[in-house]
């Protein structure tokens, strides 16, 4: 925020740096904000810390966490931290891309749907509806079953086409309520075509609700891929945080006490899903007061 | 009111509809031939093998053109027949999946219901001051972030192995044979609660977060405000609260239920608990495609039959629905 | 300039379009070059819709209306946006009309992108300063501000002022100051008698009987989506005679009298039917939709009781004796 | 003596510094006196009228003494003051067509809130159902939901409940403004027949339409940005006003009778100050006609005839007063008093 010397403190503050202000002192926030960036980073710089191929027996089987093998190794002595940074950049790139999808579909149907209303309307919510009962996992496993090779992207496209339906129902009742503002009809009678008021008009008016919905299917997608990964029918090559866990239950990790094995990769979920939907209501209350004055 | 569901009716039909269709694609479009895969263990000499396979093949009616496999697989289903499993030979789908549905009714009907009752008590009374908004909510908020499995896991391994008090996995201890005598339901009992409690601690989080900003909504109401100008205590405003704000939370169980089986059916697999998760797993693993077709056809009906209910028992309990359907006066 | 000939507007409500909802039926009016006519009519008399069909925010569902000859609801593209050079709209509540994350210039650029984009910058800034000045705003006071930093008479003579950069000949006004404060009320109703003094007609919806009154020579007074009475402002003002309108005088709060004093000069529950013509009663929207039940839904028809004062009636033969 | 408020002061804690909502409001309600309040949005009613019975969470109080029937009535302190709530003083509120619970039938709703504040609700249903069919509810409105009433009956139905124990001072905030001009009627004159009839003593009547006011007020109070601007009988302010903001509003207000072409009216130039550091003075100097070098000291509010109090300095010099001996109103309390009372949450 440019601290410009502030004029008379009477003047009010402007809208748009109002945000600012509450944001930077949410604490939701910034706790949320730290946990995420934190594991993201050890996602893009972890590869640099070890030079061991993810499934090579590296190291002696079952080893405790050493110096040596930060997170200790599986049963067939593969190093566990590698296999954990992996895992992480997939978790990573199966929320952007899942959650991103999701939003985005999300966004084209509420937008739609909310916007024209009538009989486009009904119909897009039936879809909705009929897409958000079928159990999604249901769907992902047909699918996933049925590809032979299944690589993290593909999983991620899967997760986006099945988890939109939460954002599309958010963002119609969202452009619903704003569709009937006057400034809407104004526009229409400044001969601005519907597209141009939705991307123009209401949509920058709901960038803030966006990117809430974008955190809520980023964590979703996460979740969903962990357990697709977990029932064994994650990316057929590479890791995944949930794939670890797979095998650690597989090969009895929790009989011999091999904690190390398990236990990361939930914490990893653990923190940057909790992280999001910290954040998540941080943001609310940065944007409606009446949660902020509790 | 009538027309109200009728077109619900309708919704779940075309559902239903669509949900059996792709269904019944799984067995078309998995890899790899299940009849090969079954004889393939049956380690027969090679002719044996031909003679088999022209046999499995008009027992499951592969060769029969697509569309009329369709229409026997819908003629099949209204007589409850699902085909045969593979993996079981010759014990019918339907049969291995009902001893497999009450495991998971026993486990799912009590988890669903006792944490969205207690996770709501908690999110109300979270909403209550400021500090306890701080201090208990973040519990809820990790612990619906928490993967269900893992949490499974980590059950498993501190109460299962460190301190020895659960057992981990199975539907009952392997010695004793399903009766009613009370050590084997006892036994049923310790077998349970483990996947019993991982299910309800991720569940109680997530309801606890939803009632938390829909009481808060609630309190800011004007109905709340003149209570509150009429001198009305405290407790009857944060009453009329809950009751309204928890009327949302029905309807969100019933989109969570697609969620919910999710984590169920991995949770089922940490502990090898004998449901249709732990069934789904097994059919994905021996290629069972019959198998897993009748696991999911159980899991759409009971998900569409849960959301009905959900449906009627939210008009009901909400006034407000009833009369804006027959349209309030003036 | 304007002729509305019979139009309707019926809304479909509950699921699948269940029930019908006759927000508007059968309204036909005119209005001239350099004319004010004001539409009254209380919340739900359907006065804003037929603002909107006006300005085909919403489709008309039968009826005519022709601007200037040529028919309104059959414009699309180019040609609708060659009518929105002539005919412009102002709404109700000035905070809604305004984007909030922008400033509020924004609503000039629009309509410069979309009808002015070869202007160069200079000749559109002084055009623009020029009609802010037009409507009493000091150009440097409000111009580069946010919606939230300006009130609400500001904002609603910002839209006036957009209305006036295009060449426009026709505004619909639609309760347009009803969310200001009794203050600033009056400068932006002055500043709507000017305009008209200069040429422009106007469409002044309100529910406010004195506002009419003081500012269009020709009121329209509409109940339940039907006209009831129609003509000079003075006539109704002075002489109402359809019983909704007499209500409408007796019970709406003046400044000079009090109720019980007004209810002895205009008493309302003295019907006048002795002044239409024979066999003729007053139309009631009630007792046509009972009769509609059963079919044949009576039309009010325009009686012209004296010079340019109409009211609606039923025909002789539509009431069976009964009613 | 119903009601006597000296020297109120409330205001908003807001994130750009305290908002002095009300500024020093000192005045009188006699019983049986209806006194109409009015001003432009943002000048204090409704601060005012809520201030008498519920602050709400964002209000602070600052200063000032308010007495019913003889009685302190400890306003600063929510605790002490639900005593008062509903028995002494009750409130329509603005929002009434939503005050009711949606999910709740308005009997059994009606019955839980007097069994909270400790009153049987069979004791009182007989009186209960009189006054419904009073306003012309009929009893079967008990067994219904809010939703299945017309904004009319709402209105009525939150005006029966709110006077139902006779309280002693009742508040109607913008009663009349969402409703159609008939039921707009029908509701101001109820409002007089349950002074009548003894349902309440006296009634504070909040709105921004002054020709309500001028059908059913006994008495009318004039404020703008926060402060007493005039108070008077109905006829004397609307025909003889005297402080230059209450002739202004007046003359600005089109009367059926007023045609543009004849007599073309006038609003007030320039707008209300704002109440984050209000100019100090007389807050209506800045567009005041009238306004000379003493309008910069806080004139007080005086009774310069019977029952019409007026706070201008310009008035006091037309009524002969030596201005210079009138002690001006004192300002807000010191910093340290007010930093305080801000953080205070009542």
């Amino acid at each position: 925020m440019t601290t410009a010397t502030a004029p008379p403190p009477a003047v009010a503050i402007k809208k748009r740096n109002e945000f600012l202000y509450f944001a930077l002192r949410n604490n939701k926030l910034r706790v949320g904000l730290i946990v995420v960036l934190l594991f993201l980073f050890l996602a893009l710089i972890g590869p640099l810390l070890t030079d061991y191929p993810p499934n090579d027996y590296v190291g002696p089987p079952g080893a405790p966490p050493s110096s040596e093998f930060w997170f200790g190794t599986t049963t067939f002595g593969q190093d566990v931290f590698t296999q954990f940074i992996l895992g992480l950049r997939a978790t990573f790139l199966v929320g952007v891309v899942g959650g991103g999808l999701g939003t985005l579909i999300g966004v084209l149907v509420g937008f739609v749907a909310g916007y024209r209303g009538g009989i486009v309307d009904e119909l897009l919510n039936m879809l909705t509806n009929i897409v958000l009962v079928i159990p999604s996992l249901a769907v992902l496993l047909i699918i996933a079953a049925y590809l032979e090779v299944r690589g993290v992207l593909a999983e991620s496209v899967f997760i986006g086409f099945t988890s939109w339906p939460w954002a599309a129902r958010a963002i119609r009742a969202q452009t619903f309520s704003l569709r009937s503002r006057d400034f809407v009809d104004l526009a229409r009678i400044s001969g601005m075509g519907s597209m141009k008021i939705i991307f123009g008009e209401i949509a920058p008016n709901m960038m803030s609700y966006l990117f809430m919905t974008f955190i809520l299917q980023f964590g979703g997608a996460i979740l969903t891929a962990a357990t697709l990964d977990f029932i064994g029918l994650g990316p057929t090559q590479g890791t995944s945080l949930g794939l670890m866990m797979n095998n650690a239950l597989l090969w009895s990790a929790l009989h011999l006490g091999m904690w190390w094995w398990f236990v990361p990769p939930g914490v990893a979920i653990t923190a940057i899903v909790g992280a999001m939907y910290i954040m998540n209501v941080g943001l609310d209350e940065v944007f409606n007061p009446k949660l902020r004055e509790m | 009111m009538r027309r109200y569901f009728g077109r619900k009716l309708f919704i779940y039909l075309l559902t239903f509809f669509l949900a059996v269709t792709i269904d019944w694609l799984i067995p078309r479009f998995m890899p790899g031939d299940p009849v090969q895969t079954m004889l393939s263990r049956a380690s027969m000499r090679a002719e044996s093998v031909e003679a088999m396979t022209g046999f499995y093949t008009r027992a499951f009616g592969l060769d029969l053109p697509v569309w009329q496999q369709y229409l026997s697989f819908w003629r099949a289903l209204f007589h409850g027949d699902l085909g045969v499993s593979i993996f079981l030979f010759p014990t019918p789908v339907t049969e291995v999946i009902m001893n497999a549905v009450p495991y998971d009714i026993f486990l799912l009907l009590p988890a669903i219901l006792l944490s969205w009752y207690t996770g709501n008590k908690f999110g109300a009374y979270a909403a209550r001051s400021q500090y306890l908004d701080n201090t208990l909510l973040p519990v809820g908020y990790i612990l619906t972030a928490t993967p269900y499995m893992w949490l499974g896991i980590l059950l498993a391994w501190a109460l299962g192995i460190v301190a020895g008090i659960f057992p981990i996995s199975g539907g009952y201890s392997y010695a004793l044979e399903p009766s009613w005598s009370w050590p084997f339901i006892a036994s049923l009992l310790r077998h349970w609660f483990l996947p019993f409690l991982s299910l309800f601690m991720v569940m109680f989080g997530g309801w606890a977060i939803g009632m938390r900003n829909m009481i808060i909504y609630e309190l800011e109401a004007d109905y709340s405000h003149y209570l509150e100008a009429l001198g009305a205590p405290r407790s009857l405003v944060r009453r009329y609260a809950f009751r309204n704000a928890i009327l949302p939370q029905i309807t969100g169980l019933a989109l969570q239920l697609g969620v919910i089986v999710a984590g169920a059916l991995a949770t089922e697999i940490v502990f090898s608990y004998p449901g249709i998760g732990y069934l789904i797993l097994q059919a994905i693993q021996n290629q069972d495609f019959f198998l897993l077709q009748g696991c999911f056809l159980f899991i759409i009906i009971g998900v569409l039959l849960a959301n009905f209910i959900i449906d009627i028992v939210y008009i009901l309990v909400d006034p407000r629905t009833r009369s804006g359907m027959q349209g309030a006066t003036a | 300039m304007f002729k509305l000939e019979e139009i309707s507007k019926v809304y479909r409500v509950g699921t699948f379009g269940g029930k019908e909802l006759r927000a508007v039926s059968h309204v036909s009016f005119e209005i001239g070059k350099g004319e004010v006519i004001s539409l009254i009519g209380e919340s739900g008399s359907g006065k804003s819709t037929i603002g909107k069909m006006m300005l085909q925010l919403t489709p008309i569902t039968s009826g005519k209306i022709t601007f200037k000859g040529t028919p309104v609801s059959g414009l699309k593209g180019a040609a609708l946006k060659e009518y929105y050079r002539h005919v412009q709209g102002v709404f109700q509540d000035p905070f809604s009309s305004y984007n909030p994350i922008f400033k509020a210039d924004r609503v000039f650029e629009n309509v410069r992108e979309q009808f002015f984009p070869t202007v160069d910058d200079a000749r559109w800034d002084e055009k623009l300063r020029e009609s802010l000045r037009g409507v009493g705003l000091n150009p440097d006071q409000v111009l580069n501000k946010f919606p939230h930093q300006l009130s609400g008479g500001q904002l609603q003579r910002l839209l006036i002022a957009r209305a006036l950069l295009l060449d426009v000949e026709f505004l619909v006004a639609d309760e347009i100051i009803s969310m200001l404060d009794a203050s600033t009320r009056i400068d932006v109703l002055n500043l709507l008698a000017d305009l008209k003094a200069r040429g422009l007609s106007i469409l002044f919806i309100t529910h406010d009987l004195s506002l009419g009154y003081y500012i269009s020579e020709r009121a329209v007074i509409l109940f339940k989506g039907y006209v009831v009475e129609m003509g000079s402002t003075d006539r109704i003002f002075s002489t109402p005679l359809h019983p909704y309108t007499r209500m409408l005088m007796a019970s709406v709060p003046r400044l000079d009298k009090k109720w019980a004093e007004v209810e002895k000069e205009v008493r309302p529950e003295e019907s006048q039917v002795e002044e239409l013509p024979a066999g003729y009663t007053f139309f009631d929207p009630e007792v046509a939709r009972e009769i509609g039940g059963s079919g044949h839904r009576p039309q009010p028809v325009l009686v012209e009781v004296e010079q340019d004062h109409l009211v609606a009636c039923f025909e002789p033969g539509d009431i069976p004796p009964t009613a | 003596m119903s009601l006597k408020v000296d020297n109120l002061r409330v205001y908003y804690q807001t994130l750009q510094g305290p908002v002095r909502a009300l500024d020093g409001v000192t005045f009188m309600v006699e019983d049986g006196e209806i006194m109409g309040l009015a001003g432009e949005s943002g000048c204090g009613k409704s601060t005012l009228g809520y201030s008498l019975i519920r602050l709400t969470s964002r209000m602070r109080y600052i200063a000032g003494q308010v007495e019913l029937d003889g009685k302190v009535v400890p306003i600063w302190n929510d605790k002490e003051m639900n005593p008062f709530r509903y028995k002494q003083v009750s409130i329509i509120p603005q929002y009434a067509m939503s005050a009711m619970n949606p999910t709740r039938k308005i009997g059994r709703m009606t019955a839980e809130l007097l069994k909270s504040r400790g009153i049987s609700y069979k004791r009182t249903l007989p009186e209960f159902k009189r006054r419904l069919d009073l306003v012309g509810l009929s009893e079967n409105v008990l067994e219904m939901y809010p939703i299945e009433l017309s904004g009319g009956m709402k209105q009525r139905m939150v005006m029966v409940l709110s006077t139902l124990l006779d309280p002693s001072l009742l508040i109607a905030d913008e009663v009349t403004s969402a409703l159609d001009v008939a039921s707009q009627k029908a509701v101001s004159q109820m409002l007089v027949e349950f002074r009548n009839r003894g349902f309440v003593k006296s009634m504070i009547v909040i709105t921004h339409d002054i020709s309500i006011l001028y059908q059913i007020a006994d008495t009318i109070m004039i404020m703008y940005a926060g402060q007493l601007s005039e108070k008077a009988p109905t006829e004397e302010i609307i025909n003889s006003p005297r402080h230059p903001y209450t002739k202004m509003l007046i003359s600005s207000l089109p009367k059926v009778g007023v045609k543009y072409s004849e007599k073309k009216l006038s609003g007030i130039p320039g707008k209300p100050p704002s109440l984050l550091n209000p100019p100090s003075g007389c807050r209506f100097r800045h567009r005041c006609p009238a306004a000379f070098d003493k309008c910069v000291e806080d004139p007080p509010f005086i009774e310069i005839d019977e029952g019409h109090f007026v706070s201008c300095w310009a008035v006091f010099q037309e009524e002969g007063l030596d201005i210079d001996q009138v002690p001006a109103e004192e300002g807000p309390p010191g910093a340290q008093i007010l930093e305080e009372a801000l953080a205070k949450h009542v």
